[in-house]
């Protein structure tokens, strides 16, 4: 149950953002990937995810053992919290939504429709996703924006109780989680420009 | 799978009435013809087959766009290309689920407009056969365009585009099928041919349209 | 005293259910007195046989099909200028009666057809138009039903009705000027001189009574549930509230 | 008792057939879903009287 | 307000070639007719006017969900609420914007598809001439359809549905001027009517829309 | 140049989210809106902008004043960075863009399209487009979501000047947005429930 990146390049829209990435992520713990806006750290997470391909160097994680969660939430304005989660709970194969309403403070909300709630009980819900998807390595794109401070903690909450439980979980952010954990600064890994002297090197 | 099916029934209903829709603009392009062409009852049976094919043809189209589109915008489709069922179950039910809120109800809803354009009461049951065994194939060609076009703005005409061809086959021996039932002639070839087209795609276009997605997500 | 007091939800809801048996009873004797006297104890014409009973459905199914939007329009009329909520109800409560009155006329005009035209379904003014009303209510209903917050629908239906009877009316001009019909001219007309015989005139009239009671009735009815499903709907939200 | 409708007598009849029921299945969903509306309603009501 | 128009143009173009999908969409709607009515030349030419308008009118249709969907997608439409211009003056120049990507392109295309139908010869200039006058009114009533369901989500049917009653009498004035064109009769009244209706829509409609998109956004 | 909120009661879906708000917000000053997720921030800013009507008491703002930035920012994803801002400097009536080009950190980004750029770097955007209203009363729903702490301070910069100009701004934020100003806790005008005991109070 270990991510190993090693010497991972990826690009986006065909340039190269980043280069030279070597970490290791084992069980119960956590890696907050900082490093300013641009800078590649969505390109690297969904390279990670397998949305799209590595331009060089190679990453080993155990199959089907990884949740994503992007900037965008995947919910679904018409259905109701409750189904919106139940649905991947079944596409994930487990069962049993209540923990994650839970987990979320979603409970009172669980009949409303996607659509009507606000800015930052979206994201719960959209957080409360990784709950049921029941994998192991978290991956997360900047989990906490709109969240006020007590749901900040909940998501906190989460984390630890997902770590705690043998979990790992990777997590892009700019702000303060309210829990210290490892942190990787990925400009160190930002690409250096190619020069495209042969010709062929545009064909990359 | 049998998940993502309900979901997205669910969700054509819940967007108003996903089912009746798809058959209202059926109705209305069957409606709209007599008025371009003139009520004569002889030219309007002539060409009944043909409309009739075309209308259903249109209205799959026309929600074809939605497919995969909406799934891509609320980020949904990135969490499924990451979810452990593979992309080919994942196109193949919502073709299915195409199939059930547009060809499904066409084909029940085609005999009453054959009445509206005076189709020749021997073609009613090749209608409703042609139907049935063209618009999975309607579907499925269309999921595929659907997959090619996804993530891109304003894709729904450029899809039209892309798929209306590929359709062109499908819509001869389906209005081909019709006319002869109509003329009383042998339907056999038209018909063999029509399930071929169905069969195959089924069998292959999931495997091309998952590729699709998977290059548009990178 | 004035006649907008009745605007009011739940005065509406009182004076509805007290009326609603009376009307309802009403509606019920004189359909079933002019429908029984048409069916059984009018004769065959001698131009349409015995076809010519159809004419106690087709007839004031297809008059209510367009009162109903008529009403619709006053009512949406109402809630655009003075905001009552009970008048856009219903015009919402009216619309599924006005598309099901359509389709009886249409219906039962195709089944005449066959026999006095030899074909179910020509594209003569009058049915013609008589689709595209159906459409117009398919369109309504459907809007109605897809809109989630209840003042924004009432405003959006209104809007469409407003604008929708406008091009109904045009449409209406439109086919005429498109293709000259094979449909009976009017036949209830003031000058009687023009009117059918007798014995199908007083059996029709009654079932046009018995028909628009039967409308009223149900807008009664149904308006009364709209009522209710929105305050249900508005305590549902508030408990959700906590 | 039945009159005598000739050769139409399947227009006749269907037409009134199809009628009734469209009729009769009008009123009778507006009257079935007047009753739930009214039942929930009354369940709600009482639920909110009992919490005071 | 010519920056709105500049920029729903320049997105059109962006987005893959506004103007070329709406004409080929047209294009495809014109040449599957045949496929399914059959090849014969008579039929063809009779049924000519009425289809060509039925593919415009189609074709209009077809992209008129995106006249204010993504800008209330991606929040502009809110911003353009509450910027100094009127929002009758952003309805009218969507609606512009719509029939310069649209209406134009098919008015000017028509006649060479009027030769893949067969259309008689005289109807050339009566189909060029109704449809620079009836195409307008499409554009302007479907914007108006458009701001009816904006911010529904598939709003693309339902939308469709409204629309075509609307769009009846354009319809039936438009190929009446060509049919009679075609015929060498008189077209006066069927062309007054159709200018009379642009003129109407154009008039009236960009308030109606206009207070149906300030419900929506509430 | 002053915006008066009084007694003001707004609701979202129907439902009083709000009600009694009352403040001043005059020119050179900035107020920032506070509460936990859900409580009604954006329904509040919402009806200040004119967006939706209020359910009682009134605002009073002096015509077209305000520029308003939701939680989407309304960029066009085929237009480039510099199309977009000169989009909306032609809407408002307002010349040259290069100001907010270099207001947000944008120069570089210029010819860039919209859809091509990072989270963090589309939310800079759609701050920039506030710099080319020209508008004095800036309405923000979170704005530095997705921003760095490079871009926070940025964010923080442009809105001293802004209030040093005699600009007013009234922002809802959970996070600290690295200057001091007013702050309002809007839990405290939290609608009670209303009790809807005669039947008529559903509808509104
Ligand atoms: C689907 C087809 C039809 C529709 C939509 C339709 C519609 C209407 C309408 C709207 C009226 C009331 C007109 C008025 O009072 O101004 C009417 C009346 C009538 N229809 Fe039809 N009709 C249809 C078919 C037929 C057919 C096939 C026949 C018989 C051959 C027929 C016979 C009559 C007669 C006798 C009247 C009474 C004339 C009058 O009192 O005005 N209709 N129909
Ligand atoms: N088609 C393209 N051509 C060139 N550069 C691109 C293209 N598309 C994206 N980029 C750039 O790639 C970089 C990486 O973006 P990415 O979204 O990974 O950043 P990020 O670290 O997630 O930033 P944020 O914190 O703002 O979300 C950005 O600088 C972006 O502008
Ligand atoms: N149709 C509806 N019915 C009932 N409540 C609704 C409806 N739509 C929205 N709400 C609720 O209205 C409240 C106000 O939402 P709003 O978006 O204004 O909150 P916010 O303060 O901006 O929150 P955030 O910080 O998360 O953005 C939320 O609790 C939301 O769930
Ligand atoms: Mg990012
Ligand atoms: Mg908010």
């Amino acid at each position: 149950m270990e991510l190993a990146v090693s010497d991972l390049a990826c690009a986006r829209g065909g340039v190269p953002v980043l280069e030279g990435v070597n970490f290791t992520l084992a069980g119960g713990e956590a890696l907050l990937l900082r490093g300013p806006n641009g800078i590649g750290k969505t390109t690297l997470l969904r390279t990670l995810a397998g949305l799209q391909p590595a331009l060089a160097g190679s990453v080993s994680v155990p199959p089907e053992a990884m949740a994503y969660a992007a900037h965008a939430d995947g919910l679904k304005a018409t259905l109701s919290v409750a189904e919106n989660l139940r649905f991947w709970a079944r596409i994930f194969g487990t069962s049993g939504i209540d923990a994650a309403l839970e987990g979320f403070n979603l409970v009172e909300l669980a009949d409303r429709q996607a659509h009507n709630l606000s800015a930052g009980q979206k994201r719960r819900l959209g957080l409360a996703r990784l709950l049921v998807t029941g994998r192991p390595i978290w991956v997360l794109d900047e989990p906490t924006v709109s969240l006020d401070l007590a749901s900040v903690a909940l998501f906190g909450d989460a984390v630890r109780r997902h770590l705690d439980g043998g979990g790992a979980a990777l997590i892009a952010t700019h702000i303060d989680l309210g829990f210290t954990a490892r942190e990787l600064d990925v400009t160190a890994f930002r690409a250096a420009p190619r020069r495209l002297d042969a010709f062929d090197e545009a064909f990359a | 799978m049998i998940a993502l099916l309900v979901r997205d029934l669910t969700l054509a209903i819940r967007a108003g009435g996903g089912f009746g829709l798809g058959l209202a603009f059926f109705l209305i392009v069957v409606v709209l013809v007599p008025f371009g062409v003139g009520p004569e009852g002889e030219i309007l049976s002539a060409i009944a087959p043909g409309i009739l094919w075309v209308g259903a043809l249109l209205s799959c189209l026309l929600s074809l766009d939605r497919i995969f589109a909406l799934d891509f915008e609320d980020g949904s489709l990135d969490l499924l290309a990451t979810a452990p069922i593979p992309l080919e179950a994942v196109v193949a039910m919502k073709a299915v689920a195409h199939w059930l809120t547009t060809g499904l109800p066409l084909t029940l809803a085609a005999p009453v407009l054959g009445l509206l354009m005076n189709l020749d009461p021997a073609g009613y049951s090749w209608l409703v056969a042609s139907l049935a065994l063209g618009t999975p194939a309607l579907s499925m060609i269309g999921a595929f365009g659907a997959a090619l076009t996804v993530g891109l703005k304003r894709g729904g005409l450029l899809l039209s585009l892309l798929v209306l061809p590929l359709y062109v086959p499908t819509l001869i021996f389906g209005a081909e099928t019709v006319g002869r039932g109509a003329d009383g002639m042998a339907t056999a070839t038209p018909m063999l041919m029509l399930a071929g087209i169905t069969l195959a795609t089924l069998a292959l276009l999931p495997f091309a349209a998952a590729a699709a997605i998977r290059i548009n997500l990178r | 005293m004035s006649l907008w007091e009745y605007a009011n939800p739940q005065k509406f809801t009182r004076t509805a259910s007290a009326l609603l048996p009376y009307v309802g009873g009403l509606a019920a004797l004189c359909l079933a007195v002019g429908l029984g006297w048409g069916f059984f104890l009018t004769p065959e014409a001698a131009n349409f046989g015995s076809t010519v009973k159809i004419i106690y459905i087709h007839v004031p199914a297809a008059l209510m099909a367009i009162n109903a939007w008529l009403m619709m329009l006053v009512a949406s009329l109402i809630w655009l200028v003075r905001r009552h909520h009970v008048s856009a109800l219903a015009a919402r409560a009216a619309a599924p009666i006005g598309l099901t009155m359509t389709l009886i006329a249409l219906v039962t005009g195709a089944i005449w057809g066959e026999p006095m035209w030899g074909t179910y379904w020509a594209w003569d003014p009058r049915l013609t138009s008589f689709l595209i009303l159906f459409l117009f209510y398919l369109g309504y209903i459907a809007l109605w039903e897809a809109i989630e917050n209840p003042d924004a629908a009432a405003d959006l239906t209104s809007v469409l009705c407003l604008v929708g009877s406008v091009f109904a009316v045009l449409s209406r001009y439109a086919v005429n000027f498109w293709n000259q019909g094979l449909h009976q001219g009017a036949s209830l007309s003031l000058d009687k001189e023009e009117n059918v015989a007798d014995v199908y005139y007083q059996p029709l009239l009654l079932c046009i009574a018995g028909f628009v009671l039967l409308f009223v009735a149900l807008v009664l009815l149904r308006t009364r549930t709209e009522i209710r499903a929105r305050r249900l709907k508005a305590l549902i939200a508030r408990e959700r509230m906590g | 008792m039945m009159p005598e409708l000739g050769k139409y007598a399947a227009a006749v009849l269907s037409s009134y057939g199809i009628s009734l029921v469209l009729m009769i299945g009008l009123v009778v969903l507006s009257l079935m879903r007047g009753a739930r509306v009214r039942r929930q309603l009354d369940e709600v009501e009482a639920r909110r009287k009992a919490d005071g």
